[in-house]
Protein backbone atom coordinates (compact mmCIF):
# COMPACT_ATOMS: atom_id res chain seq x y z
CA UNK A 1 0.00 0.00 0.00
CA UNK A 2 0.86 3.44 -0.84
CA UNK A 3 0.33 6.14 1.41
CA UNK A 4 -1.05 9.29 -0.42
CA UNK A 5 -1.69 11.54 2.50
CA UNK A 6 0.71 14.18 3.99
CA UNK A 7 -1.81 15.44 5.63
CA UNK A 8 -2.44 14.83 9.92
CA UNK A 9 -4.94 13.62 12.39
CA UNK A 10 -6.19 15.76 15.13
CA UNK A 11 -8.96 15.62 17.36
CA UNK A 12 -11.28 18.42 18.21
CA UNK A 13 -13.39 19.13 21.43
CA UNK A 14 -16.34 20.79 21.67
CA UNK A 15 -17.72 23.43 24.53
CA UNK A 16 -20.40 25.05 24.94
CA UNK A 17 -21.83 27.31 22.19
CA UNK A 18 -19.45 25.30 19.60
CA UNK A 19 -20.93 22.00 20.94
CA UNK A 20 -24.50 23.15 20.30
CA UNK A 21 -23.32 24.28 16.87
CA UNK A 22 -21.54 20.80 16.07
CA UNK A 23 -24.30 18.78 17.75
CA UNK A 24 -20.98 16.81 19.29
CA UNK A 25 -18.60 17.07 21.82
CA UNK A 26 -15.44 15.23 20.01
CA UNK A 27 -14.32 14.09 16.67
CA UNK A 28 -11.45 13.21 15.12
CA UNK A 29 -9.91 15.32 11.64
CA UNK A 30 -8.08 14.58 9.20
CA UNK A 31 -6.02 17.67 7.75
CA UNK A 32 -4.48 18.62 4.85
CA UNK A 33 -2.24 21.29 6.35
CA UNK A 34 -0.76 21.95 9.73
CA UNK A 35 -2.79 25.49 10.04
CA UNK A 36 -5.16 25.97 12.88
CA UNK A 37 -6.68 28.57 10.81
CA UNK A 38 -7.48 26.59 8.16
CA UNK A 39 -9.14 23.84 10.35
CA UNK A 40 -11.34 27.04 12.58
CA UNK A 41 -12.26 28.12 8.73
CA UNK A 42 -13.48 24.28 7.99
CA UNK A 43 -15.23 23.93 11.11
CA UNK A 44 -16.89 27.17 10.99
CA UNK A 45 -18.18 26.41 7.65
CA UNK A 46 -19.42 23.27 8.47
CA UNK A 47 -21.00 23.85 11.45
CA UNK A 48 -21.87 27.73 11.09
CA UNK A 49 -20.16 28.70 13.52
CA UNK A 50 -21.21 32.02 14.57
CA UNK A 51 -17.62 33.77 15.61
CA UNK A 52 -15.30 35.33 13.20
CA UNK A 53 -11.54 33.60 14.33
CA UNK A 54 -11.07 36.72 15.60
CA UNK A 55 -13.24 36.24 18.78
CA UNK A 56 -12.08 32.84 19.23
CA UNK A 57 -9.23 31.37 21.42
CA UNK A 58 -7.21 28.24 20.43
CA UNK A 59 -5.86 25.65 22.61
CA UNK A 60 -3.83 22.77 21.63
CA UNK A 61 -3.43 19.81 24.11
CA UNK A 62 -4.79 21.66 27.46
CA UNK A 63 -3.09 24.80 26.62
CA UNK A 64 -4.02 28.23 25.17
CA UNK A 65 -1.80 28.47 21.93
CA UNK A 66 -1.22 31.39 19.56
CA UNK A 67 -3.25 30.87 16.14
CA UNK A 68 0.60 30.56 14.00
CA UNK A 69 1.21 27.33 16.02
CA UNK A 70 1.44 24.25 13.32
CA UNK A 71 -0.79 21.73 14.36
CA UNK A 72 0.99 18.17 15.20
CA UNK A 73 -0.17 14.47 14.76
CA UNK A 74 -2.23 13.54 17.72
CA UNK A 75 -2.89 16.83 18.84
CA UNK A 76 -6.00 17.85 20.82
CA UNK A 77 -7.52 20.88 19.59
CA UNK A 78 -9.93 23.07 21.11
CA UNK A 79 -11.47 26.50 20.22
CA UNK A 80 -12.32 28.62 22.88
CA UNK A 81 -15.58 30.91 22.41
CA UNK A 82 -15.41 34.00 24.69
CA UNK A 83 -16.52 32.48 28.30
CA UNK A 84 -18.99 34.08 30.34
CA UNK A 85 -18.12 32.32 33.68
CA UNK A 86 -18.76 34.32 37.68
CA UNK B 1 -7.00 26.79 44.83
CA UNK B 2 -9.69 27.08 41.91
CA UNK B 3 -12.39 24.28 42.03
CA UNK B 4 -15.45 23.04 39.96
CA UNK B 5 -18.48 21.64 41.48
CA UNK B 6 -21.48 20.31 40.53
CA UNK B 7 -22.95 20.45 43.69
CA UNK B 8 -24.52 23.51 45.87
CA UNK B 9 -21.42 25.89 47.70
CA UNK B 10 -21.08 25.01 50.94
CA UNK B 11 -19.99 28.66 52.16
CA UNK B 12 -19.29 27.14 55.88
CA UNK B 13 -16.79 24.69 54.53
CA UNK B 14 -15.39 27.57 52.20
CA UNK B 15 -14.33 29.70 55.05
CA UNK B 16 -13.30 27.09 57.38
CA UNK B 17 -10.72 26.38 54.48
CA UNK B 18 -9.80 29.99 54.97
CA UNK B 19 -8.60 30.61 58.18
CA UNK B 20 -5.10 31.76 60.45
CA UNK B 21 -5.22 33.05 63.43
CA UNK B 22 -2.49 35.86 62.50
CA UNK B 23 -4.72 36.92 59.49
CA UNK B 24 -7.56 39.59 60.37
CA UNK B 25 -9.58 40.11 57.07
CA UNK B 26 -11.34 37.94 55.20
CA UNK B 27 -13.19 39.31 51.95
CA UNK B 28 -15.72 36.85 50.04
CA UNK B 29 -17.58 37.60 47.13
CA UNK B 30 -20.44 35.25 45.67
CA UNK B 31 -22.06 35.60 42.25
CA UNK B 32 -25.32 34.99 42.54
CA UNK B 33 -27.86 33.53 39.91
CA UNK B 34 -30.45 36.46 38.96
CA UNK B 35 -34.04 35.89 37.22
CA UNK B 36 -33.77 38.02 34.25
CA UNK B 37 -31.01 38.78 31.75
CA UNK B 38 -31.56 42.22 30.19
CA UNK B 39 -35.09 42.77 30.64
CA UNK B 40 -35.69 38.79 30.23
CA UNK B 41 -36.74 36.50 32.57
CA UNK B 42 -34.32 33.76 33.38
CA UNK B 43 -36.23 30.21 33.21
CA UNK B 44 -33.38 27.75 33.63
CA UNK B 45 -29.51 28.27 33.92
CA UNK B 46 -26.68 25.79 32.93
CA UNK B 47 -22.72 26.56 33.36
CA UNK B 48 -20.69 24.29 31.53
CA UNK B 49 -16.84 24.18 32.12
CA UNK B 50 -14.00 22.92 29.58
CA UNK B 51 -12.48 21.61 33.42
CA UNK B 52 -8.96 20.88 32.90
CA UNK B 53 -7.88 24.15 31.38
CA UNK B 54 -10.49 25.80 33.56
CA UNK B 55 -8.87 24.35 36.84
CA UNK B 56 -5.06 25.33 35.19
CA UNK B 57 -6.62 28.88 33.88
CA UNK B 58 -8.33 29.16 37.67
CA UNK B 59 -5.27 28.44 39.69
CA UNK B 60 -2.69 30.59 37.36
CA UNK B 61 -4.95 33.75 38.21
CA UNK B 62 -5.21 32.95 42.01
CA UNK B 63 -1.48 32.10 42.61
CA UNK B 64 -0.47 35.08 40.95
CA UNK B 65 -3.20 37.16 42.82
CA UNK B 66 -1.55 35.84 46.34
CA UNK B 67 2.20 36.85 45.21
CA UNK B 68 0.82 40.29 44.33
CA UNK B 69 -1.32 41.23 47.40
CA UNK B 70 0.62 39.03 49.70
CA UNK B 71 -1.69 37.04 51.04
CA UNK B 72 -2.61 34.14 53.35
CA UNK B 73 -4.90 32.16 51.32
CA UNK B 74 -7.86 32.75 48.28
CA UNK B 75 -10.26 30.30 46.86
CA UNK B 76 -12.17 30.06 44.15
CA UNK B 77 -15.49 27.89 43.35
CA UNK B 78 -17.60 27.55 40.26
CA UNK B 79 -20.62 26.01 39.82
CA UNK B 80 -21.00 23.82 36.78
CA UNK B 81 -24.93 21.97 35.63
CA UNK B 82 -28.05 23.31 36.36
CA UNK B 83 -28.87 26.30 38.57
CA UNK B 84 -31.52 27.80 39.90
CA UNK B 85 -32.06 31.32 41.23
CA UNK B 86 -30.39 32.90 43.96
CA UNK B 87 -27.47 29.82 43.87
CA UNK B 88 -24.27 30.80 44.22
CA UNK B 89 -22.70 30.33 40.73
CA UNK B 90 -19.16 31.62 41.74
CA UNK B 91 -17.41 32.17 45.23
CA UNK B 92 -14.09 33.62 46.53
CA UNK B 93 -12.54 34.78 49.59
CA UNK B 94 -9.44 35.85 50.11
CA UNK B 95 -7.84 36.15 53.69
CA UNK B 96 -5.16 38.26 54.57
CA UNK B 97 -3.41 40.28 57.23
CA UNK B 98 -4.68 43.65 55.54
CA UNK B 99 -8.00 44.03 54.33
CA UNK B 100 -7.53 46.26 51.53
CA UNK B 101 -5.83 43.94 49.60
CA UNK B 102 -7.87 41.39 50.59
CA UNK B 103 -10.86 43.28 48.64
CA UNK B 104 -8.38 44.33 46.01
CA UNK B 105 -7.39 40.07 45.37
CA UNK B 106 -10.81 38.97 45.23
CA UNK B 107 -12.16 41.78 42.58
CA UNK B 108 -9.73 41.57 40.58
CA UNK B 109 -10.09 37.72 40.71
CA UNK B 110 -13.87 38.10 39.53
CA UNK B 111 -12.97 39.87 36.34
CA UNK B 112 -9.72 37.61 35.40
CA UNK B 113 -12.18 34.59 36.32
CA UNK B 114 -14.77 35.96 33.78
CA UNK B 115 -12.52 37.29 31.47
CA UNK B 116 -10.20 34.03 30.66
CA UNK B 117 -11.71 30.68 32.86
CA UNK B 118 -13.40 28.72 29.98
CA UNK B 119 -16.52 28.71 31.54
CA UNK B 120 -19.74 28.92 29.59
CA UNK B 121 -23.37 30.06 31.06
CA UNK B 122 -26.35 28.73 29.25
CA UNK B 123 -29.81 30.64 29.98
CA UNK B 124 -33.23 29.87 28.86
CA UNK B 125 -35.66 32.45 28.75
CA UNK B 126 -39.83 32.76 29.62
CA UNK B 127 -40.31 33.65 26.09
CA UNK B 128 -38.48 30.43 25.13
CA UNK B 129 -35.28 31.82 23.56
CA UNK B 130 -32.18 30.42 24.94
CA UNK B 131 -29.05 31.91 24.40
CA UNK B 132 -24.46 31.03 25.24
CA UNK B 133 -24.15 34.34 27.28
CA UNK B 134 -21.44 36.02 25.93
CA UNK B 135 -19.81 38.07 28.38
CA UNK B 136 -20.40 39.72 32.05
CA UNK B 137 -23.36 41.35 32.62
CA UNK B 138 -21.12 44.32 34.03
CA UNK B 139 -19.66 44.86 30.83
CA UNK B 140 -19.48 48.45 32.13
CA UNK B 141 -16.52 47.45 33.98
CA UNK B 142 -12.62 48.58 33.67
CA UNK B 143 -10.37 46.39 32.51
CA UNK B 144 -8.25 44.28 35.22
CA UNK B 145 -5.25 45.31 35.95
CA UNK B 146 -2.67 43.76 33.09
CA UNK B 147 0.32 42.71 35.26
CA UNK B 148 -0.66 39.19 35.76
CA UNK B 149 -1.87 38.44 32.42
CA UNK B 150 1.54 36.43 32.23
CA UNK B 151 -0.09 32.95 31.11
CA UNK B 152 -1.87 34.48 28.05
CA UNK B 153 -0.71 33.12 24.37
CA UNK B 154 2.75 34.43 23.55
CA UNK B 155 0.82 36.05 20.35
CA UNK B 156 -0.41 39.09 22.30
CA UNK B 157 -2.22 39.69 25.56
CA UNK B 158 -5.66 37.92 25.31
CA UNK B 159 -8.60 39.69 23.48
CA UNK B 160 -11.30 38.85 25.29
CA UNK B 161 -11.53 41.74 27.61
CA UNK B 162 -11.28 44.09 24.67
CA UNK B 163 -13.89 42.14 22.88
CA UNK B 164 -16.25 42.34 25.45
CA UNK B 165 -15.86 46.02 25.64
CA UNK B 166 -16.47 46.68 22.13
CA UNK B 167 -19.15 44.21 22.03
CA UNK B 168 -21.34 44.61 24.79
CA UNK B 169 -24.01 41.39 25.24
CA UNK B 170 -24.38 40.63 22.23
CA UNK B 171 -26.47 37.42 21.43
CA UNK B 172 -25.44 34.76 18.96
CA UNK C 1 -28.70 47.97 59.48
CA UNK C 2 -26.01 48.30 61.95
CA UNK C 3 -26.21 46.44 64.77
CA UNK C 4 -24.46 45.36 68.29
CA UNK C 5 -24.40 41.91 69.77
CA UNK C 6 -22.83 40.07 72.55
CA UNK C 7 -23.59 36.81 71.22
CA UNK C 8 -21.31 35.11 68.04
CA UNK C 9 -22.12 36.52 64.53
CA UNK C 10 -24.16 33.89 62.57
CA UNK C 11 -23.02 34.76 59.39
CA UNK C 12 -25.89 32.49 57.43
CA UNK C 13 -28.45 34.20 59.24
CA UNK C 14 -26.53 37.93 58.53
CA UNK C 15 -26.40 36.49 54.58
CA UNK C 16 -30.17 35.50 54.97
CA UNK C 17 -30.83 39.03 55.90
CA UNK C 18 -29.72 40.11 52.45
CA UNK C 19 -30.88 38.22 49.60
CA UNK C 20 -32.38 39.54 46.24
CA UNK C 21 -33.18 37.51 43.46
CA UNK C 22 -32.55 40.45 41.19
CA UNK C 23 -29.55 41.07 42.64
CA UNK C 24 -26.29 39.18 41.41
CA UNK C 25 -23.93 40.17 43.43
CA UNK C 26 -22.83 40.08 47.47
CA UNK C 27 -19.59 40.85 49.04
CA UNK C 28 -18.88 40.55 52.47
CA UNK C 29 -16.02 41.40 54.90
CA UNK C 30 -15.54 39.67 58.11
CA UNK C 31 -13.01 41.04 60.87
CA UNK C 32 -11.64 38.57 62.64
CA UNK C 33 -9.18 39.01 66.00
CA UNK C 34 -5.82 37.94 65.20
CA UNK C 35 -3.85 36.21 68.13
CA UNK C 36 -1.35 39.58 68.15
CA UNK C 37 -0.61 43.14 68.59
CA UNK C 38 2.31 44.75 66.71
CA UNK C 39 4.49 41.76 68.14
CA UNK C 40 2.42 41.57 71.49
CA UNK C 41 0.44 37.86 71.88
CA UNK C 42 -2.59 38.81 72.73
CA UNK C 43 -4.45 36.37 75.59
CA UNK C 44 -7.85 38.56 75.99
CA UNK C 45 -9.49 41.12 74.17
CA UNK C 46 -13.15 43.08 74.59
CA UNK C 47 -15.04 45.40 73.08
CA UNK C 48 -16.96 48.00 74.17
CA UNK C 49 -19.65 50.50 72.38
CA UNK C 50 -21.71 53.29 73.16
CA UNK C 51 -24.33 51.55 72.24
CA UNK C 52 -27.11 54.43 71.11
CA UNK C 53 -24.11 56.97 69.38
CA UNK C 54 -22.77 53.72 67.84
CA UNK C 55 -26.13 52.32 66.12
CA UNK C 56 -26.90 55.93 65.06
CA UNK C 57 -23.94 56.65 64.08
CA UNK C 58 -23.34 53.48 62.17
CA UNK C 59 -26.54 54.11 60.83
CA UNK C 60 -26.16 56.77 59.21
CA UNK C 61 -23.04 55.48 57.70
CA UNK C 62 -24.15 52.98 55.99
CA UNK C 63 -27.67 54.46 54.78
CA UNK C 64 -24.98 56.98 53.10
CA UNK C 65 -23.13 54.06 51.16
CA UNK C 66 -26.57 52.31 50.11
CA UNK C 67 -27.48 55.36 48.46
CA UNK C 68 -24.37 56.24 47.06
CA UNK C 69 -23.78 53.07 45.57
CA UNK C 70 -27.32 52.11 44.79
CA UNK C 71 -27.64 49.10 46.49
CA UNK C 72 -30.49 46.41 47.46
CA UNK C 73 -28.74 46.17 51.04
CA UNK C 74 -26.38 46.62 53.41
CA UNK C 75 -25.73 45.29 56.81
CA UNK C 76 -23.00 45.33 59.88
CA UNK C 77 -23.13 43.84 62.68
CA UNK C 78 -20.11 44.26 65.18
CA UNK C 79 -19.40 42.21 68.43
CA UNK C 80 -19.08 43.20 71.75
CA UNK C 81 -17.94 42.32 74.87
CA UNK C 82 -15.15 39.25 75.37
CA UNK C 83 -13.70 37.56 72.45
CA UNK C 84 -11.57 34.50 71.57
CA UNK C 85 -8.87 34.71 68.94
CA UNK C 86 -10.47 33.56 65.54
CA UNK C 87 -13.72 34.93 66.34
CA UNK C 88 -15.54 37.17 64.16
CA UNK C 89 -15.88 40.96 65.74
CA UNK C 90 -17.03 42.51 62.81
CA UNK C 91 -19.11 41.55 59.45
CA UNK C 92 -20.31 43.59 56.88
CA UNK C 93 -22.16 42.63 53.80
CA UNK C 94 -23.63 44.24 50.87
CA UNK C 95 -25.88 43.02 47.83
CA UNK C 96 -26.30 45.10 44.77
CA UNK C 97 -26.67 44.63 41.01
CA UNK C 98 -23.16 45.33 39.97
CA UNK C 99 -19.99 43.96 41.90
CA UNK C 100 -17.62 46.53 42.07
CA UNK C 101 -20.72 48.99 43.85
CA UNK C 102 -20.61 46.01 46.41
CA UNK C 103 -16.97 46.15 46.57
CA UNK C 104 -16.75 49.73 46.98
CA UNK C 105 -19.28 50.22 49.87
CA UNK C 106 -18.31 47.46 52.16
CA UNK C 107 -14.57 48.40 51.78
CA UNK C 108 -15.91 52.03 52.27
CA UNK C 109 -18.46 51.25 55.32
CA UNK C 110 -15.67 49.24 57.51
CA UNK C 111 -13.43 52.51 57.00
CA UNK C 112 -15.81 54.88 58.22
CA UNK C 113 -16.57 52.42 60.89
CA UNK C 114 -13.38 52.52 62.26
CA UNK C 115 -13.15 56.15 61.83
CA UNK C 116 -16.14 57.20 63.69
CA UNK C 117 -18.57 54.53 65.35
CA UNK C 118 -17.98 54.50 68.63
CA UNK C 119 -16.63 51.17 69.76
CA UNK C 120 -13.53 50.69 71.29
CA UNK C 121 -10.83 47.53 71.81
CA UNK C 122 -9.69 46.25 74.77
CA UNK C 123 -6.64 43.88 74.38
CA UNK C 124 -4.86 42.40 77.28
CA UNK C 125 -1.24 40.62 76.29
CA UNK C 126 0.92 37.54 77.81
CA UNK C 127 3.36 39.86 78.85
CA UNK C 128 0.57 41.18 81.65
CA UNK C 129 -0.20 44.24 79.81
CA UNK C 130 -3.78 45.71 78.36
CA UNK C 131 -4.52 48.66 76.44
CA UNK C 132 -7.03 50.44 75.11
CA UNK C 133 -6.55 50.41 71.75
CA UNK C 134 -6.21 53.28 70.05
CA UNK C 135 -6.67 53.11 66.40
CA UNK C 136 -6.56 49.90 63.74
CA UNK C 137 -3.97 48.06 62.72
CA UNK C 138 -4.14 49.52 59.55
CA UNK C 139 -3.17 52.91 59.51
CA UNK C 140 -1.42 52.91 56.57
CA UNK C 141 -5.10 53.08 54.68
CA UNK C 142 -5.72 56.07 53.03
CA UNK C 143 -8.88 58.06 54.59
CA UNK C 144 -11.98 56.92 53.23
CA UNK C 145 -14.04 59.51 50.80
CA UNK C 146 -15.30 62.67 52.69
CA UNK C 147 -18.58 62.79 51.17
CA UNK C 148 -20.11 61.00 53.26
CA UNK C 149 -19.43 62.87 55.87
CA UNK C 150 -22.41 64.86 56.53
CA UNK C 151 -23.26 63.54 59.72
CA UNK C 152 -20.19 65.11 61.63
CA UNK C 153 -20.29 67.48 64.15
CA UNK C 154 -21.02 71.26 62.76
CA UNK C 155 -17.20 72.63 63.83
CA UNK C 156 -15.77 70.67 60.91
CA UNK C 157 -14.68 67.47 59.48
CA UNK C 158 -14.21 64.50 62.49
CA UNK C 159 -10.63 64.96 63.03
CA UNK C 160 -10.35 61.33 64.37
CA UNK C 161 -8.88 59.93 60.81
CA UNK C 162 -6.16 62.54 60.82
CA UNK C 163 -5.14 61.86 64.05
CA UNK C 164 -4.94 58.10 63.36
CA UNK C 165 -2.73 59.15 60.69
CA UNK C 166 -0.13 61.51 62.47
CA UNK C 167 -0.17 58.87 65.84
CA UNK C 168 0.00 55.73 63.75
CA UNK C 169 -0.97 53.21 67.28
CA UNK C 170 0.44 55.16 70.39
CA UNK C 171 -0.51 53.01 73.38
CA UNK C 172 -1.82 54.75 76.50
CA UNK D 1 -33.54 79.99 101.01
CA UNK D 2 -31.51 81.64 98.38
CA UNK D 3 -30.10 80.48 95.71
CA UNK D 4 -25.99 81.21 95.21
CA UNK D 5 -25.06 78.83 92.59
CA UNK D 6 -25.44 80.69 89.05
CA UNK D 7 -23.98 77.12 87.82
CA UNK D 8 -25.17 73.63 86.34
CA UNK D 9 -25.98 70.14 86.63
CA UNK D 10 -25.20 67.71 83.71
CA UNK D 11 -24.61 63.94 84.17
CA UNK D 12 -21.07 62.47 82.50
CA UNK D 13 -20.52 58.93 80.95
CA UNK D 14 -17.81 57.29 80.45
CA UNK D 15 -16.70 54.96 78.12
CA UNK D 16 -13.33 52.61 77.45
CA UNK D 17 -10.39 54.86 78.67
CA UNK D 18 -12.06 57.52 80.41
CA UNK D 19 -14.39 54.85 82.55
CA UNK D 20 -11.13 53.32 83.65
CA UNK D 21 -9.42 56.28 84.28
CA UNK D 22 -12.39 57.80 86.05
CA UNK D 23 -13.43 54.11 87.49
CA UNK D 24 -17.13 54.63 86.94
CA UNK D 25 -19.32 55.17 84.27
CA UNK D 26 -21.76 58.13 85.15
CA UNK D 27 -21.82 60.54 87.46
CA UNK D 28 -23.25 64.18 88.10
CA UNK D 29 -21.44 67.26 87.74
CA UNK D 30 -22.38 70.64 89.48
CA UNK D 31 -20.39 73.07 86.84
CA UNK D 32 -20.04 77.04 87.54
CA UNK D 33 -19.66 77.42 83.69
CA UNK D 34 -21.37 76.26 80.58
CA UNK D 35 -17.85 75.60 78.58
CA UNK D 36 -17.52 71.53 77.19
CA UNK D 37 -13.79 72.49 77.58
CA UNK D 38 -13.57 73.77 80.86
CA UNK D 39 -15.48 71.03 81.99
CA UNK D 40 -13.02 68.19 80.29
CA UNK D 41 -9.96 69.84 81.89
CA UNK D 42 -11.36 69.56 85.14
CA UNK D 43 -11.92 66.28 84.61
CA UNK D 44 -8.49 65.60 82.82
CA UNK D 45 -6.82 66.90 85.90
CA UNK D 46 -8.96 64.71 88.32
CA UNK D 47 -8.62 61.72 86.50
CA UNK D 48 -5.58 61.83 84.83
CA UNK D 49 -7.31 61.58 81.11
CA UNK D 50 -4.21 61.01 78.91
CA UNK D 51 -5.86 62.87 75.99
CA UNK D 52 -5.39 66.53 75.13
CA UNK D 53 -8.84 67.77 74.41
CA UNK D 54 -7.57 67.85 70.73
CA UNK D 55 -7.71 64.36 70.42
CA UNK D 56 -11.26 63.71 72.15
CA UNK D 57 -14.98 64.25 70.56
CA UNK D 58 -18.02 65.98 72.60
CA UNK D 59 -21.14 64.09 72.39
CA UNK D 60 -24.11 65.38 74.03
CA UNK D 61 -27.55 63.77 74.40
CA UNK D 62 -26.11 61.31 72.34
CA UNK D 63 -25.27 63.39 69.39
CA UNK D 64 -21.42 64.88 68.45
CA UNK D 65 -21.32 68.37 68.98
CA UNK D 66 -19.11 71.14 68.71
CA UNK D 67 -16.63 72.54 71.49
CA UNK D 68 -17.98 75.59 71.41
CA UNK D 69 -21.47 74.05 72.61
CA UNK D 70 -22.75 75.85 76.22
CA UNK D 71 -24.29 72.79 78.31
CA UNK D 72 -27.54 73.12 79.67
CA UNK D 73 -29.01 71.93 82.76
CA UNK D 74 -29.45 68.72 82.74
CA UNK D 75 -27.65 67.97 79.56
CA UNK D 76 -25.91 63.61 79.35
CA UNK D 77 -22.57 64.80 78.05
CA UNK D 78 -19.75 61.92 76.78
CA UNK D 79 -16.21 62.44 76.11
CA UNK D 80 -14.89 59.84 73.01
CA UNK D 81 -11.66 58.63 73.11
CA UNK D 82 -10.04 57.55 69.84
CA UNK D 83 -12.38 54.69 68.57
CA UNK D 84 -10.97 51.31 67.86
CA UNK D 85 -13.78 49.53 66.37
CA UNK D 86 -13.51 46.85 63.77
Amino acid sequence: MIETSVGLDVTVEYFALFRSCARKSLEKIHLDESAPAALYDALRARYRFPLAKELVHLVVNDEYSPWDKALQPGDRVVFIPPVSGG
Amino acid sequence: MFRLTEAPIEIRAMRDTLSNPACGGFVSFEGRVRNHHQGSEVVKLEYEAYPKLAISEGNRILAALKQKYGLSGILCVHRTGELSVGEIAVWIGAIGVHRRECFAAVSEAMSLIKESVPIWKHEWYANGDDEWVRCSHEHEEAPADQVIRHGRPPSGPHPVATIMKEDGRRRY
